[in-house]
């Protein structure tokens, strides 16, 4: 299976399997190494860079909410010259494309960054974070600053508030695909500090929403979409390409279970993995078959008889 | 900070196979655990699921007291009900393991309004190494009963002012000093704790003062960078290169 | 207490306490009359009304979600007549203000149901719903087309999807308050027809973001601002009101646990129940205090010893 | 179809005072109610939630099997566990009462792929009232075991295809007919039940064949309009005007 996530043309990006990891959920590709093997994926994004280096915001980071949590980080990270020289290496030995996640902060700094991804051979393609409250003018001049530094492909991640208004604008401005959603801004109440706490909202609830929004999108573009937003199972995958994305990202269920982002790649990528005893050696998931701890667990039950 | 880099975790299961009711408040859960799951070392931390669905959405962090080939005793509060023959779901090791100093003849362990549970499990190692061990509640600390903990660690009751009977002597006698504090407000408390060693210290050296913390961490992996703590020079996160971080590098 | 909840002027509206339910979750005004005192509540919205009446949408009505719902209903109604000749002579007896909710069809069809309320002493407001993908420019023609045809106070709901673009062309077309949001579209598999349907999203993870969404536009509007969006708790409703809101609706929890709706009412307006043993008789509510069960229980614990 | 108003519901709590398991799948269990929950009547059903977060959200259905002054017998799922002693949250009562003729020799239940839980609050009812009843089990509903129904009832098990042993009798006999069918698909399968017996029956007359609807109910007030069925003739809401509603009445 070979797919094409953005617009055909000389510089499009292919893909073996359409799911991939959502920027800021994966690290730099390599935090998983002994639970997600990284070659049944279909891209590594990863987490977002700023030109400067970022520090992380002050006060509380975590608020834990039903079926969800808010998370407010800052957006930390060293700049995009240290992750550059930081992994590099290891990038190069990434089995999928690396796509670097960079954030939109000025079209200056962002141009920036597109032109020294240019000239790094590890680095497949590009995805730009656009921030909420972004216009549409100012959309464009973000992808447009890309693109005259860069000949990689490129994804642009619009944020939940302002997609349905900066869809079209992104695409005609010569976007190769676009990621619908990033997850949406939120607040909530910290009940130590008792301050009301803004951060970025992730659970099973934004499905619904991210799904609608990809099926309304769908039929509005004629770039490829690639669906994300609180996808927590293969069948959720799959919804989103039903919907009409080309491909997914799999978000925050990966920090709480890493290893549903193999499953669900395996699952879209054709490799389902329906019993344990059919499984190959590599194809062993948590739950499947024997181990020695069932074992264990009988004779704790026999010398209970 | 260079990240000290352990080996990155695995997502696994374990087998809850005796639960036991220590005090009042606390019980202790042996986990039987699959050998992927590889060495854990005191200091390391388990990050765990009971439940198939989304309610509640982030793991929680179930700190070992005693670590065996196969076996991992966590302390959990006594009001959960556990049962022998579950299965969990287990991320871990998560975390960098406590590091010691070569000679060391004696630790003070201080527990600021909060449990001493991530403190524990360096006791059985440290008792076998012969190192003398202080324990010092404060606070809401003071309500920990310690009648499970083995003879040979001297537990001291201070006050809510971070005041003890013989402070200034249990603190001279100690070579490395291991804290935990309240997690709603970590920062500021070992601020507190690292104000009061510097009255009673001329200067406070590397590698003795250490802070043991408890953010809540989402991914356990380094990856979301929620539970990130800025040093004097640079970050840390708490999931990979703590829990356990020197109070002299870090900005209170 | 009295609380203005419409921009000041001749016609603006009052009530005294600052919670309502949402439209949609409370029917007409009588469906709990045994469970919630409507004289504890700031006013009562009624469900939503069109000129015509509306049938109900075919297919799967309701899909749980965690920690939520998705709910598809077409929002069938009799047509404002009906809904009038039905309901008026309760009305007159509610001892709060009665404020329709009135769907924005057509902005004919909705000046017509203007000037049908503008002629009911017993409604005191009208609350304008906007659907999603409705422009600026359709939005303030609809808000005209009420204000042409009444004197009556003029709330309007912003949907959610639009909100932030919605806020200030409405309150520059006379709004008289916002209401920050209506429930998301959304889209999600029922499992059984394995088909996906399209409705509203409701459950407590839409609360961080619609408070993010107030807190953001009550700096930015100045009319008031109601605030609504998965509020479940006393707690998450004065959250909104410290981040802007002059009052705020209840939506989905009443269907859930309809007595919290008078418990939010009565914390907001001062008067919060704390222990059984002081409430008055009125007070009494779920789980406080003695009960036969109470004691019902006790004997059979002693029946086990 | 006007409202058949009952009366409001009411949010209360019951207690669970007792539990039977009754065969493989089923356990009744016994609900100690308020008396402010009223005179709940067959045919009137109760919404609970047993947790205090939002997981599950919406109230599960719980269908009374038999009915007595402060106590409810309801039948629930083998599987799950109930504590005698925990209090249950309770919205109800639910809906409307079976409606009956006057004079009432033979009544038919038929369960079309779900089991009859729903229909069987009548059956002390009617039993008392010396009117004869045959409860049918057609397709996946032949799963559901009898042994502890009233020796009264007759029970016939009956094919996937809607067919039984004397079928013509048995609706030849019958003064009315209560159907359930399985939720997921509702409305056609009343629809199929609906044309066998048009195909039995010159005409179906009102007040005689039945539907006892599950639609999922967020609200079960008549406020969210989720539980909506299309009538002939305008609409009728399940949680008020049902759940048992006349199919001769019902677009299917
Ligand atoms: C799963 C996941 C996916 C992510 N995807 C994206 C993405 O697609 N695009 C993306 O940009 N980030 C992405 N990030 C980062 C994330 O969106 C947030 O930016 C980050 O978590 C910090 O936001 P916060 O709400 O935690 O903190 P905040 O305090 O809200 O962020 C710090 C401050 O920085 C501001 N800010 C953020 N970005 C900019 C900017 N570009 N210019 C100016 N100010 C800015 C914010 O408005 C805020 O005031 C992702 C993170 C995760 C975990
Ligand atoms: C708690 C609650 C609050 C509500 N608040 C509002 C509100 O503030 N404003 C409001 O309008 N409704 C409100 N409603 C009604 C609700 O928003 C939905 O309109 C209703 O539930 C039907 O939507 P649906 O998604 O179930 O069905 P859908 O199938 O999505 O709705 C039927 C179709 O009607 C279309 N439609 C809806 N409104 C219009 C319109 N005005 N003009 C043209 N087409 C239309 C929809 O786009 C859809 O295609 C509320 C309902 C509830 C339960
Ligand atoms: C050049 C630049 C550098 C920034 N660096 C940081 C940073 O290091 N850490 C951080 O949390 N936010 C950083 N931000 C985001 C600012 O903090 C943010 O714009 C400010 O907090 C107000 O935004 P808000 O209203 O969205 O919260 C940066 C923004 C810009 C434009
Ligand atoms: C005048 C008018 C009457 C409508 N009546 C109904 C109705 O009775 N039931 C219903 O579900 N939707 C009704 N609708 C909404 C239409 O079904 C809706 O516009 C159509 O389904 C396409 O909208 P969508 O793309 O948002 O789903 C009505 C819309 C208008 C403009
Ligand atoms: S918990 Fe996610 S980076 Fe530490
Ligand atoms: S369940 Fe809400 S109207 Fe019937």
């Amino acid at each position: 299976m070979t797919i094409e996530i953005t617009r055909t043309g000389k510089d499009s990006l292919f893909i073996d399997t359409p799911v991939m990891p959502a920027a800021g959920t994966f690290g730099y590709g390599d935090a998983y190494r002994n639970i997600v093997r990284v070659e049944k994926l279909g891209a590594v994004i990863t987490n977002p860079v700023t030109y400067q280096p970022w520090h992380p915001a002050n006060g509380t980071r975590v608020i834990p909410l039903d079926a969800g949590v808010l998370v407010h980080t800052g957006l930390p990270n060293p700049g995009i010259s240290k992750v550059l020289s930081q992994y590099r290496t290891m990038w190069s030995r990434m089995p999928v494309p690396v796509i670097m996640h960079i954030v939109a902060t000025t079209p200056d700094q962002v141009a920036r960054c597109a032109s020294r991804i240019e000239a790094e051979e590890v680095v497949t393609g590009i995805e730009l974070g656009l921030n909420d409250d972004t216009g549409s003018q100012s959309a464009q001049d973000f992808v447009k600053a890309v693109l005259r530094n860069t000949q990689k492909p490129l994804m642009v991640r619009l944020p939940m508030q302002d997609a349905y208004e900066l869809a079209e604008p992104v695409a005609q401005a010569g976007a190769g695909a676009l990621v619908v959603t990033a997850p949406p801004r939120g607040t909530a109440r910290d009940p130590y500090s008792g301050r009301l706490v803004p951060g970025r909202v992730y659970g099973p609830l934004i499905r619904p929403i991210a799904l609608r929004m990809v099926g309304h999108l769908a039929r509005r573009v004629d770039i490829p979409i690639i669906g994300a937003g609180g996808i927590h199972s293969p069948q959720d995958a799959r919804d989103f390409i039903e919907a009409g994305a080309r491909a997914v990202q799999i978000d925050s269920v990966t920090w709480i279970e890493p290893k549903m982002l193999e499953i669900i790649a395996r699952d879209l990528g054709g490799l389902t993995v329906t019993r344990a005893s059919d499984a190959l050696a590599d194809e062993w998931y948590l739950g499947m078959g024997e181990s020695t701890l069932a074992r264990r667990r009988e004779s704790m039950r026999a010398e209970d008889d | 900070m260079i990240a000290q880099l352990t080996d990155a975790m695995q997502q696994t299961q374990a087998l809850i196979q005796r639960v036991r009711r220590i005090n009042a408040h606390f019980q202790h859960v042996d986990l039987g655990i699959e050998e992927q799951l590889g060495d854990i070392k005191p200091g390391q931390s388990l990050l765990v699921r009971q439940t198939q669905d989304w309610q509640p959405y982030l793991r929680e962090q179930w700190w070992p007291v005693r670590i065996a080939p196969n076996l991992v005793v966590v302390e959990r509060p006594g009001h959960i009900k556990y049962e022998p023959g579950e299965f969990i779901s287990v991320l871990g090791p998560v975390g960098s393991f406590f590091r010691f100093r070569r000679s060391l003849r004696h630790v003070l362990l201080i527990a600021y309004d909060t449990p001493p549970t991530p403190l524990l499990s360096m006791i059985p190692l440290l008792i076998a190494n012969q190192t003398s061990l202080t324990l010092v509640l404060l606070g809401e600390a003071a309500a920990y009963q310690t009648d499970h903990l083995a003879g040979q660690v001297e537990v001291i009751h201070g006050g809510a002012d971070l005041e003890w009977e013989h402070r200034i002597m249990t603190v001279g006698l100690a070579d490395q000093v291991f804290a935990v504090a309240r997690p709603d407000d970590e920062i500021r408390r070992f601020g507190d704790i690292w104000r009061m060693f510097a009255e009673l210290r001329a200067d406070i050296r590397k590698n003795y003062l250490f802070g043991v913390f408890q953010s809540i961490q989402p991914c356990g992996a380094g990856v979301c960078q929620a539970c990130m703590i800025r040093l004097k020079q640079g970050t840390a996160l708490t999931c990979v290169e703590g829990p356990t971080l020197d109070l002299s590098q870090v900005q209170l």
